[in-house]
């Protein structure tokens, strides 16, 4: 192994936007799996299956209707949004009545039947092919030794974007700020006037339409089949563990280092071995600091 | 010799100060009742003496061991059983197995237990129930429950936290009968209550916690006469 | 008008109704203090005013409208604040945003919130120097302070308080008073559960005493005064 | 001193304990004589999977639906106990029958270990961590080829023959009562196990922790003994399961998530805290599968379905209609 190759500009610059773009799938994912945990304290493992309902609304409208890829990244959020209201009102709301103290390890569960019931009807309605776009946008930015195509500067700019627009939504908005009183002390939250309810349900529906979106956008490094959340979702938890369950900052920060030690480690080893990597990192993570790299408080452990 | 001698017992979270030198002795065989304000410090201590929390100084000698941080399972085994505010009962096991958990860690037969068992489910009027699911029977019956299952560890000092609370009067009738036949047989007992009537007909002594130290103690009609205790409940 | 309560009977289960029949009227512009041992049912009583608790019987009329059937978040549009047990900032949020979550139901009207925000950091300066800091930073005293200013953001006509003063250190209890009568003086009509005995008798119009979930004395405070120690010694 | 409750329950005649035995014996009958009465490899095999997940979801049980502990990564255990068998065979000619024994032990080690890591961790925090050991566990079975073959497949000898029994492959009946001797060994020390002080010590703990320790009862060990033993029991079924299949490879739906959550949703449905549920809920999931085969996909939405209506409509699974089928 020559180490001196990874101070190789070209190199250097194609392992970070490579790091950086993976990381920014895994930081959308995260972002919402972490704040759907910090707020109503479920782990979606179900989340994977909308990154792909994502991918394929995407694919639908961009191929299918051929209309430009910002309206399909648009779309592929908002009926995401959508969706994730619906399951969260139909399904999670009723066993969150129904649990009572199981309420957490329970909510787990049911989201990994909500996993396999819409991999399979996505099999079959849309069958095994894989379903993607070659490139959303042509070309290649050439800028002295650096060469980065202009799809993953896209990509790269919408992600920033995203993750951007979210932290200002839940730093300034009202709605944002309720959705954080909510996290904090729900029932003092209650006392002033917020709906609790509906808190949980428009909480679902933007982590749910952050993972559409991310679906979306990496069309064309992703395409969309029935099975294709399932690396998202699982590195995606690592993220979430490794940030700190529940911390969003956390989770997006795990995400991009994640995301840049893969590209890295590309170099070295296999991408199987990768995985054994970022489990590894995660066990270790929880054995030693359950609540994670980045946070000063101590976990609850329920 | 006290059976449990508490000296000079802290604690704190955070920077609250919730116990501030707590002194208190239990003598063998005697029933003992601790009163106080709310925020006094009384679930703490006993939290302490059973091994949840530990102590930021002081001791606690029991049997004449210092059993101050020691882990709950071993105080239990040394001979303190105990009972929760809010009764902490195995709600999806059935009332007999709820009382057959203690038989886990003891020698005596499987037969044996289920005889004892049963012979203070039929004390505590819960005979009747003991192949129900615990979570199926009324609050009341599960404080009695959670009250005899910690008499299967056969413990010499036995810790009721808020025993009245919430159960009806007559089976406070029957906790109140139980606590004193065991009492004859030997049995020590500290009691965290806020109805003072029980404590009065129940206790030999009271201890009186106030902001986290022990203000008085003595005969509860002793107490009860004490300016001190009434200033405490008063206030500032 | 202000809030009355007739008859109520409520608790977390049926079979064990921890409230039995309580009657009791908070008169517009009033201070009315109920007082009780532990157990009595005054934490319980608040939470079934403001939605949490179901009665199974009775009503609850505020300005001569039945709430009963209102849940929690829809208290404050009906012009009732409350304030919880123990703390209740949101510690990782600021000063002012926690100000600004008081007015959340008026979320939409930016002039009204900046007027209220005006108008409560003109009542509690040391808000205003701290209104960039995070509340879960602020001194006990501060956090207490930025609770009840929380309360007044909406203008709410009554204001139920569940003990005020427990869980602070000594010294910062007679400011909460002060901050408390300083309400009185502007005319929020009160209804305020409290141990500290004393203290909420110093700033109360009327006086109700609950014992095991009923109404047991009643009267203007000058009237209650004097029978203060009998009251009390009957909790002990 | 009389049961009222107990005695009059049992006043139903289809209640009664001889009609509970003659049920219990007719069900067992069926499993022994369909078979080879049917004489059709094809439904021979249904009944290997369908008993063979049954034990599988009756030990993952013992963990969640006893002692609180869910193993979220379980199939990577099951993958130990089948690869240390297969393994032992391949390189270090260990007969297949040894294997049944070293893969419990391994697995059983694998166990312990990932108890001890666990148990400062609770409910969700041990479904992760678990969860993330058996994808270790999987990741580095298929990222070491040259030792085992990783995703080219691991092919694995037959058991020898023992005894005068023939465990040629051609032969399935041969396992198929090979699993029965070992799957009803297993369920009964589960059942025993249960109904022992043990059973007593991991329901308390699944209940109320502090509580269980407050009566004097040191709740790690137990929460170790209970994950060892399921550990060693999946390890003996996953090196059955190696000899039967043939050929391993650590792909995610043999030894993966998807095996985890199929063996769940069995438990799940069975009734969380009922062993012989486990049983039942193999057959029916099993059987509807087959039943479904046409249907392709369809049955899988028809298994997550099933999940999602026994967690919110049906909470105590099959063992919730106990009173009307049994």
């Amino acid at each position: 192994m020559d180490f001196s190759l990874l101070l190789d500009p070209y190199i250097l610059t194609e392992v970070l936007v490579q790091g950086f773009v993976r990381g920014a799938m895994y930081a959308l994912m995260a972002a919402g799996l972490s704040l759907i945990f910090g707020i109503m304290g479920v782990k979606n493992f179900g989340h994977g299956e909308l990154f792909m309902l994502g991918a394929y609304a995407m694919f639908f409208v961009t191929v299918v209707l051929g209309w430009p890829w910002p309206v399909g990244i648009a779309v592929a959020a908002v009926a995401l949004f959508i969706f994730g209201m619906l399951l969260e009102r139909t399904l999670i709301d009723t066993l969150r009545r129904k649990a009572g103290r199981d309420w957490v390890l329970d909510a787990f569960i049911l989201t990994i039947g909500i996993l396999v019931v819409l991999q399979n009807l996505a099999l079959i309605l849309f069958g095994t092919s894989r379903r993607g776009v070659t490139s959303l946008i042509d070309g290649v930015l050439v800028w002295g030794p650096v060469i980065v195509s202009y799809e993953r500067l896209m990509i790269l700019g919408v992600a920033s974007l995203v993750g951007l627009s979210l932290w200002a939504f839940i730093r300034f908005s009202s709605l944002g700020k309720a959705i954080r009183a909510a996290s904090q002390n729900p029932e003092a939250a209650q006392t002033l006037g917020i709906d609790i309810r509906l808190i949980y349900t428009v909480t679902f529906g933007i982590g749910a339409a952050l993972a559409g979106l991310a679906g979306g956008l990496l069309i064309s490094i992703y395409p969309a089949h029935p099975t294709v959340g399932f690396e998202p979702v699982i590195k995606s938890l690592a993220c979430v563990i490794l940030g700190g369950l529940g911390n969003v900052p956390g989770a997006i920060l795990a995400a991009l280092l994640l995301g840049v030690i893969e590209a890295y480690s590309a170099f070295f080893m296999s991408a199987g071995w990768q995985n054994v990597i970022t489990a590894g990192l995660v066990v270790l993570i929880l054995i030693v600091r359950p609540s994670g790299l980045f946070s000063s408080s101590k976990v609850e452990r329920a | 010799m006290a059976l449990l001698e508490i000296q000079g017992l802290k604690k704190q979270f955070g920077g609250l100060v919730v116990l501030d030198g707590i002194e208190l002795e239990v003598q063998q065989g005697e029933i003992q009742g601790i009163i106080g304000p709310n925020g006094a410090g009384k679930s703490t201590l006993f939290n302490i003496i059973n091994g949840i929390y530990s102590t930021d100084a002081g001791s606690i000698r029991f049997k004449n061991r210092n059993i101050a941080n020691w882990s709950v399972h071993r105080v239990a085994r040394f001979g303190i059983g105990r009972t929760f505010q809010v009764a902490r009962v195995f709600n999806e096991m059935t009332v007999l197995n709820n009382m057959l958990v203690p038989s886990v860690v003891m020698t005596t037969s499987r037969a044996e237990a289920v005889r004892r068992a049963e012979e203070l489910l039929e004390l505590a009027t819960l005979g009747r129930v003991r192949n129900n699911l615990a979570i199926e029977i009324s609050g009341g019956q599960k404080k009695l429950l959670e009250f005899v299952r910690t008499m299967m560890t056969d413990p010499d000092l036995i810790l009721l936290d808020e025993p009245f609370n919430g159960i009806n009067p007559a089976l406070i009738e029957v906790l109140i009968g139980l606590v004193r036949s065991l009492n004859q047989a030997g049995k020590t007992f500290l009691l965290i209550s806020h109805e003072m009537p029980h404590v009065s007909q129940l206790c030999d002594r009271v201890s009186v916690l106030a902001a986290g130290t022990n203000i008085a103690r003595g005969t509860p009609d002793e107490v009860r006469a004490n300016p001190a205790v009434i200033a405490a409940y008063l206030g500032q | 008008m202000g809030l009355e309560v007739k008859n109520i009977v409520a608790g977390y289960t049926r079979e064990v109704p921890i409230l039995n029949g309580v009657n009791l009227t908070a008169q517009d512009g009033r201070v009315t203090v109920i007082l009780g041992p532990n157990g009595a049912g005054k934490s319980t009583l608040l939470k079934t005013i403001y939605g949490y608790l179901t009665p199974q019987e009775g009503e609850v009329l505020h300005d001569g409208k039945r709430i009963q059937d209102l849940k929690p978040n829809q208290m404050l549009g009906e012009g009732i604040a409350y304030l919880l047990q123990g703390h209740s900032v949101f510690p990782r949020m600021t000063v002012e945003e926690n100000l600004e979550l008081g007015g959340w139901i008026m979320r939409g009207d930016q002039k009204r919130m900046q007027t209220a925000l005006d108008f409560v950091y003109a009542r509690f300066p040391r808000l205003r120097e701290k209104r960039s800091f995070l509340a879960g930073i602020l001194s006990g005293g501060e956090q207490r302070m930025l609770e009840i200013a929380r309360l007044t953001m909406t203008g709410p006509r009554t204001i139920l308080l569940d003990e005020p003063s427990v869980g602070l250190m000594p010294s910062l209890v007679d400011e909460v008073y002060e901050e408390i009568s300083k309400l009185k003086d502007e005319r929020y009509t009160i209804l305020m559960v409290d141990q500290n005995v004393r203290k909420s008798m110093s700033i109360a119009d009327y006086v109700y005493a609950l014992a095991l979930g009923e109404n047991r004395y009643e009267g203007p405070r000058e009237e209650m005064e004097k029978k203060l120690d009998d009251i009390v010694r009957e909790w002990i | 001193m009389t049961a009222i409750p107990a005695r009059a329950r049992d006043a139903n005649p289809w209640r009664s304990t001889p009609v509970r035995v003659l049920k219990v014996l007719f069900l067992i009958g069926l499993l022994i004589f369909i078979p080879p009465l049917i004489d059709n490899p094809y439904i021979t095999r249904i009944f290997i999977s369908a008993v063979m997940l049954g034990v599988m979801a009756a030990i993952f049980d013992l963990m969640i639906g006893y002692a609180g502990l869910i193993n979220f990564g379980y199939a990577g255990f099951l993958a130990v106990g089948a690869y240390t068998s297969a393994l032992g065979t391949f390189h270090f000619q260990v007969s297949p029958w040894a294997g049944l024994l070293t893969g419990g032990l391994a697995t059983a080690l694998i166990g312990l270990a990932t108890g001890v890591i666990s148990l400062r961790l609770r409910g969700l925090y041990v479904a992760l961590l678990t969860f993330f050991v058996g994808e270790s566990i999987r990741f580095a079975l298929s990222n070491s080829p040259e030792f085992t073959r990783g995703m080219l497949g691991l092919s694995v000898r037959p058991l020898p023959e023992l005894l005068g029994f023939d465990f040629s492959r051609g032969n399935i009946l041969a396992y198929y009562y090979l699993l029965l001797l070992l799957g009803g060994a297993i369920m009964l020390l589960l059942t025993w196990l249960v109904r022992s002080r043990f059973g007593l010590a991991f329901e308390a703990i699944r209940e109320d922790q502090l509580a269980t320790q407050s009566l004097g009862l040191n709740t790690t060990k137990y929460k170790l003994y209970n994950f060892t033993i399921a550990s060693f029991l999946a390890g003996v079924m996953g090196a059955f399961y190696a000899s039967y299949l043939g050929i391993l490879s650590p792909s995610p739906e043999e030894f993966g998530v998807y095996r985890t959550v199929e063996i769940l949703t069995i438990t799940y449905v069975g009734g969380r805290g009922t062993l012989w549920g486990s049983i039942f809920a193999a057959f029916l999931l099993i059987g509807l599968q087959e039943y479904f085969r046409g249907l392709g996909p369809w049955r899988l939405v028809i298994y997550g379905s099933l999940l999602i209506f026994v967690m919110l409509f049906a909470r105590r699974g099959l063992a919730g209609f106990k009173k009307y089928l049994w």
